[in-house]
């Protein structure tokens, strides 16, 4: 069986009722699917076919693929370029904004020069600080926060005018995000800053990487006494650790990761910590899958992006379903 | 300064009682600054502001005072001037992100807004910073707003 | 006849030898052509189409449109989205990239994914000051100037890396521009600085307004005395003005343009002054024309973005050529 | 301070051959620096340098002084912080565009620097201000720099 909004190839899909995008990831998300949405980093080239080729390794295993914005403050290619590229071709790519380069003069620039270009959902971020990446002599901007960034776009879309107040002939028809650290102090304030980014203007969350699926649990039962998850998708993050090094590595050196010991143990004790690492990813999938209030999994592969396809066809949460992606109109199977 | 505002965080319920016995102070005080003139106090007020809230909330003087709805802890000392977080990077011993040896500011405001009268006032969307307003006074723009508002309400 | 480089459509050209980019601007100026530029508004909108209008006015009348990038420190649709829009049916138009509103690291970010989307020209300026535009509010960011901003890329397309030293795989292939301003103080100043922007790596150079062609005159032949019009492409901008009135506004308002109390005074004396303006733009374009070194004429005709081909016909300096304009190839005249 | 910026740039030869003198003195300092530790020092000659540089040119302390090529105008009371100007907007009398008030920092740094001993300075492009440096001392980064260079030499 397909979907109606799998057959439609790379050109514009009409606006369904309710929807505040064009988008297929938000057609899937309404449509009550299980979505898959995959990280995707941009490369440090300024050639389209790089762009693609990185794009089609997930062919057939998401619904949606977040292009980074200056993830980790390291330069590559800007995400509006990315998604760009990947809308000429058909692609439902998430439009990543952080607030650590740009004011709110650019970004609400390249907000409607992102729409124009096609680019259906943006995810609104604070971003990482620049003493991380390879530029830290640049000057952090954070002119918005991740918030009033939020609320700037739905304003941009809803009341067709920029901050200042100027109107905007042509509203741009997006579909809202915003990400959120289920795992990240202070643990009690976060589902009530979930309710913020929903009152904001965010309509899905991608959170940080979930390894600890009893903290993502209570993250859940507390927003859904909240009422939240009527209004808002959730979409928490995994992704594969490559070994126990590895682990320990991102728990001491990336705050707001939570690995528990446990997790390290099991990859220390493995014979092939990468398959073990890739096992612990298709669990926790198939336990996230289980949190009622879960609309989907937000798969963050750094270096390891190739495996995401078997990652997402073990966990079945597919169920058969076989995400719209180029090209997939002439073939009738893949993998 | 960091012990003190850490300081002001654990005794946010008193601080913000004495702001808002303050607070109507000032609105008082309106006929003689519009006599002085609000543009001439702006410097002499500016001045003893800085070194007030300076000394208590290590105040960055955005002009755009949130220390209500943030639990007495200053959402500029973030290096991310986040004004509505905690962002995602928060360690899990609650220091920051950016700078490892310090408390998260939010972590602060989320500490010291539970023990506020209102302590609701940290769930509001805060707008983003005027930074045309960097450096001048939050007292005398809330006195003057204040006051306009209200000259306006009595004239409907 | 139809020079080689008006021949091809929207799909990428071959990169010739000696040339920066694959693009048609860098073509027409090797080729030795006197070139029009056009300074192109992009719209407060999230639809292509609008961008397609505005640029369809200048068809057959220029070689190159500048895209500005949130001019007046307004917000607009951003100058990248907008460019990569024009490359995709055909034109040849010039990202302004301004120091304003984005950091070293969304810069780098931007020059790549608009290399990659097909843009081959970039004018690196520093930006108006935040205080004039519509959103004064909003955080200024000028972490690079003009100078640093085109030696950075610079660096970028000749070194394949970043600031930071990070290679890039593939370098933008790009044609490098920036402003200058004759008319404004240090007057003896400007010609050195020109030196010092050829030397961070501009290969063209786009003027301010220029009404006291006297000022020009000089600022030329000291170009030509440090030998700098053998390294660079001078391009001084024109436009109408519509009024007397607008004239003493712009002049009393906006920093850095001269305009002489002759050409206020002539339209003062006009009884349609907006044909007058015209007329004096037209005068000028065929008096720049005459000065040694002049390598074309950018038309900056804001409001009056409908008059450019008259004005570009009437001044004789395309010579009967007709600069390459999406389905030229089709047609066989215009206008 | 803004007369004092003035009378500074219009003096700047002379401030040019003290700063030149200065030099020399500050490198001589090294092993007494060294031994008390540059760390250390850092913030007294922090402070120092600031009241000092503050308010000759009304230094904003980024760490990587450029007074020497630009005529003892200091670039960083641009409101572009240009570090390679005068932009496009200067005003027809040689004022700020943002600040109609203030004469254009690099219609100044021209001024000054032609009287300068090495008046070709001012045509060097500057590279970008790194921002980590904003604060700290820029005498002592050349002192140690400048040893630090030339023992590399002495080494080699």
């Amino acid at each position: 069986m397909m979907a109606p909004f799998e057959q439609s190839a790379g050109s514009p899909m009409p606006q369904l009722e309710g929807h505040s995008s064009t988008g297929r990831l938000e057609r899937v998300l309404r449509a009550g699917h299980f979505v898959v949405t995959a990280e995707l980093a941009p490369p440090d080239s300024a050639l389209a076919q790089d762009v693609y080729e990185r794009a089609r390794m997930f062919d057939g295993y998401v619904d949606g693929m977040n292009a980074t914005d200056g993830s980790g403050a390291h330069c590559h290619m800007s995400s509006v370029a990315m998604c760009a590229l990947l809308t000429n071709v058909g692609y439902s790519p998430v439009l990543q904004i952080s607030c650590r380069d740009k004011n709110r003069i650019a970004i609400q620039g390249d907000v409607l020069g992102a729409a124009a270009m096609g680019v259906s959902n943006i995810l609104c971020l604070s971003g990482d600080g620049v003493q991380v990446g390879d530029h830290p002599e640049a000057k952090p901007v954070f002119d918005l926060d991740s918030m009033s960034l939020l609320e700037t776009i739905r304003i941009m879309r809803d009341e067709s005018r920029f901050l200042s107040g100027r109107p905007i002939t042509s509203a741009p028809q997006v579909f809202l995000g915003a990400a959120e650290n289920p795992s990240a102090p202070p643990i009690d304030f976060r589902p009530y800053r979930l309710a913020k980014k929903i009152a904001a203007g965010a309509q899905f969350i991608q959170t940080q990487y979930i390894f600890d699926i009893e903290q993502l649990r209570e993250f859940m039962a507390k927003a859904r006494d909240l009422g939240l998850l009527e209004q808002c998708f959730v979409i928490p993050g995994v992704g594969p650790l490559a070994s126990a090094r590895t682990a320990l590595w991102i728990r001491n050196n990336v705050p707001g990761i939570n690995i528990p010991d446990a997790i390290i143990k099991r990859l220390e004790g493995a014979s092939d910590a990468k398959l073990e690492g890739r096992k612990i990813c298709v669990e926790l999938i198939q336990q996230i899958r289980e949190i009622e209030g879960v609309s989907g999994v937000h798969v963050m592969a750094y270096r390891q992006e190739a495996a995401v396809g078997e990652i997402i066809q073990q966990s079945g949460v597919l169920a058969g379903r076989v995400p719209w992606y180029p090209g997939c109109d002439v073939q009738s199977s893949h993998a | 300064m960091y012990k003190i505002r850490q300081w002001s965080v654990t005794h946010s319920r008193k601080l913000d009682m004495v702001y808002r016995s303050f607070e109507p102070l000032l609105l008082r005080l309106h006929p003689l600054f519009k006599m002085l003139g609000y543009g001439r106090l702006e410097k002499p007020v500016r001045v003893m502001e800085k070194a007030i809230k300076g000394f208590m909330f290590d105040c960055q003087m955005c002009g755009k005072c949130a220390l209500g709805s943030t639990g007495m802890s200053c959402p500029m000392n973030c290096p991310k001037s986040i004004r509505n977080g905690p962002c995602g990077g928060v360690r899990l011993d609650g220091n920051c992100e950016v700078k490892p040896e310090m408390r998260c500011v939010w972590v602060e405001a989320w500490r010291g807004s539970q023990q506020m009268r209102d302590s609701q006032a940290i769930h509001q969307v805060q707008i983003p910073v005027n930074n045309l307003l960097k450096g001048s006074s939050s007292w005398l723009r809330v006195v003057r707003e204040e006051k306009a508002t209200r000259e306006s309400e009595v004239g409907r």
